[in-house]
């Protein structure tokens, strides 16, 4: 086995196997939008996307789409039965008023204390915050997925974040190529280590201690 | 006496008042909604010293559609208040971070679901609201915050404008309109928010009376001005998108 | 002629002339409900109601109702070509933001100063506000029909209100049963006399003083 | 693994785990959207030490339908939170006003539009805002103020509730409500403020799938109990009113 661990999609079907039956979740850009295409059994769980599409299903395949439809990365996707279409304020109003079970998103880096960044890099003027900060600071519980490292191999789970924060202290599950931890304060607790993957490899790949779970 | 039409014969002379200086807002998200009949028409105009509010300044996709961010390439923009002065990946470039990075146009960056709540407001006559978005981050640096149940909030002001731009699947003669699916998005907002609003209409404009009253998505008391979008490829329709723009 | 001067049904009848051309017009409980009875040529008006139904017409004859349908007063009005119904919130947006062009309201008194009271009675612990106070704040006219003296003759146009007022120096237009008037801050404008009524019957029964318009 | 279904066989199995103590919102407006069947559930029960909100406490008509004001009568209230504590003519007296008059319970008269404001900010997670309304008057004696680009406005908090009784037209099993004509008034911000949502809905409860999404009134999300009314005399149905009750 390769001390990769997962690839992006077995990062998201890992990740959605911790959604519960009748779960509201919205999925951020990138790797997020992967966990609609898991198969979790039969856990009924409705997706929120920022535009007002509740409800949605699976990305539709070229020539099926319907372009009145996408997702909050602006995919085609499908509808499921029961679905329903508000308007952003009242999607904002679903995010705010505290009915998203779960948020899960994309992020530059994770910090022990349960901080993250994803709207801003460094020296920026400019950012791309979109619903990321409503969803940070609004839902019930805020899953990140992140590569462990980044490209040059330094940590993205630090024990705190070097780049301006989209919320404080609200993460409190990550998933990564090596596995799932979670945020315990100075530390990152080991849930579970993708295939492969030592205790040993993924604390040296971590900023922040490692904990056993 | 009949009551004067809401329906324009054509882009150009729907916005043919706009003045300089005028605050717009645009509908869309993501493709659907987007009002690219009108954004080309603006172009042509000229209009100066513009604000834009919009989520986005567009041009992150390909095919490229009249988007804020050409407005701004043609030096008709002062300022843009949206959710994304640059794109989530940094490894993508929006043609609009350019010029704002350079300081040739203005932005305030405000969270998605602020915006909205903002637009909102100005629509139902709040002038300022507190959410716990954005607490603790750079975007509330130095601003008044207050601590309501324990909890702390971030003060936002209304967001009102001088006119909306939308795209609707269907409307009325009385202005009433209805969106398809994800088309919705801001529009209903900003054509609550704005002064003079002006829809561009995909389907042929039905009589007053055509809709089940239940099912009016913004009430034609918000609507002024109509014009129905030609086939292409004398209209502008959403596509599919095919790739990012880097 | 009498001296009591207009019917209730011809005070609306006198104000309702008064309503231009694409104005979108809320109607109180009382006689301003019988504007809506009212023909006033081929002014296109839409009429609002604070329970979300725009685009109302007149009452309908008993059998002919729709249960599901009131105004504001709970009347069963028919809908008009071009109707929209929102729910409360949005109605009252309409009404905070400024979209109604003129309230018509019943009131116990109004002031010269534009100042009137019509929710709360002298003595009692309660009132009943329902949507007068935010369409008072929030029209951008508010006109007021009522009898110009209570049943025991006391005047209603009065310089300063007695009991709590419902919005202060708002009011720009009175009908009564003796004519139409225009509050002026120290004293009412009188704009038309009902038939009958001589300047110094209406000054007699008007608490502040009358001026000729 | 099927969902647990929405639906419920009756009334007093729909609310039987509803609390003393607990803060009930109540929609409907002049009749249509009251939940007649479930309060008269809740009088059966018995539920004690209530916060009511609602528009008016009812009562100023006839026939009489189970209302608040009975709530009242049975010693199940402390509480209202309403937009009429008396009625708007003083020669009409509600069922209600002598119990406030005589301090065997308490209510908050909030302006109409402020009350459907807070309620809907209770939904969307607003803490707090601004309004015009009630400024110069009464209601706003010792409360706290602020001027906005130089005009008064009152502070206003949200007002969450732990249950909403509404009554709807049509259903389907995922929740999703659709309300017909003036039914709808305060229902969807109920709705959206309450931690559980209780409706009587006047048709056959339909299969997932039969709205078309851009017509539904509020999402299934906040909806977690539907009953169907019974055909008369089993159900109780909106009537019309006759004359204002003495």
């Amino acid at each position: 086995m390769s001390e990769l661990g997962w690839t992006r999609q077995q990062m998201a079907d890992r990740l959605a196997q911790e959604f519960e039956e009748g779960w509201i979740v919205n999925l951020g850009v990138g790797i997020p939008t992967l966990c609609s295409n898991t198969d979790i059994g039969g856990k009924q769980i409705t997706y929120h996307a920022e535009n007002g599409v509740i409800g949605y299903g699976p990305v539709l395949p070229a020539g099926e789409e319907d372009l009145h439809l996408v997702n909050a990365g602006g995919q085609n996707v499908s509808l499921l039965p029961g679905a329903a279409i508000v308007h952003h304020a009242d999607s904002f109003g679903i995010i705010r008023g505290g009915h998203i079970d779960v948020t899960v998103m994309g992020a530059y880096e994770v910090a022990a204390s349960g901080d993250f960044a994803n709207w801003k890099v460094g020296g920026a003027k400019g950012g791309g915050i979109g619903g990321a900060m409503d969803l940070a600071a609004c839902a019930k519980r805020v899953y990140i997925i992140l590569e462990h490292t980044t490209r040059k191999g330094e940590p993205r789970l630090v024990p705190h974040c070097a780049l301006p924060v989209t919320a404080r202290g609200v993460v409190t599950l990550v998933a990564t190529n090596l596995g799932l931890f979670a945020p315990s304060g100075d530390a990152f607790e080991v849930h579970e280590l993708a295939p492969g993957i030592s205790f040993e490899h993924a604390a040296k790949l971590t900023g922040a201690p490692l904990k056993h779970g | 006496m009949a009551p004067p039409s809401k329906i324009y014969p054509d882009f150009a002379a729907a916005l043919a008042d706009i003045p300089d200086g005028s605050i717009i807002a645009f509908g869309g998200f993501a493709g659907p909604g987007t009002p690219y009949n009108l954004t080309r028409a603006l172009l042509a105009q000229g209009t100066k010293r513009l604000t834009c509010i919009a989520n986005t300044t567009g041009g992150a996709h390909q095919p490229r559609m009249p988007d804020i961010g050409m407005l701004v390439e043609n030096g008709q923009v002062a300022k843009v208040i949206c959710s994304f002065t640059a794109a989530t990946r940094p490894t993508d470039v929006l043609p609009f971070t350019k010029y704002y990075e350079s300081g040739e146009v203005e932005a305030e960056l405000v969270p998605q679901g602020t915006l909205a709540e903002r637009l909102r407001a100005a629509g139902a006559g709040v002038p300022a609201f507190y959410t716990p978005t954005a607490v603790g981050t750079e975007l509330a640096a130095g601003r008044e915050t207050r601590v309501i149940h324990g909890r702390e909030y971030l003060l936002e002001y209304a967001l009102p404008c001088d006119v909306a731009f939308v795209r609707a699947w269907r409307a009325d003669t009385a202005g009433n309109l209805q969106f398809r699916l994800a088309q919705r998005n801001f529009c209903p907002l900003m054509a609550m928010a704005a002064k003079l609003t002006i829809v561009e209409v995909e389907e042929p404009i039905l009589p007053a009376g055509a809709f089940d009253p239940d099912q009016v998505h913004v009430p034609g008391i918000f609507v002024q001005r109509l014009i129905q979008v030609p086939p292409a490829p004398e209209g502008l329709w959403t596509m599919r998108r095919q790739e990012r723009a880097r």
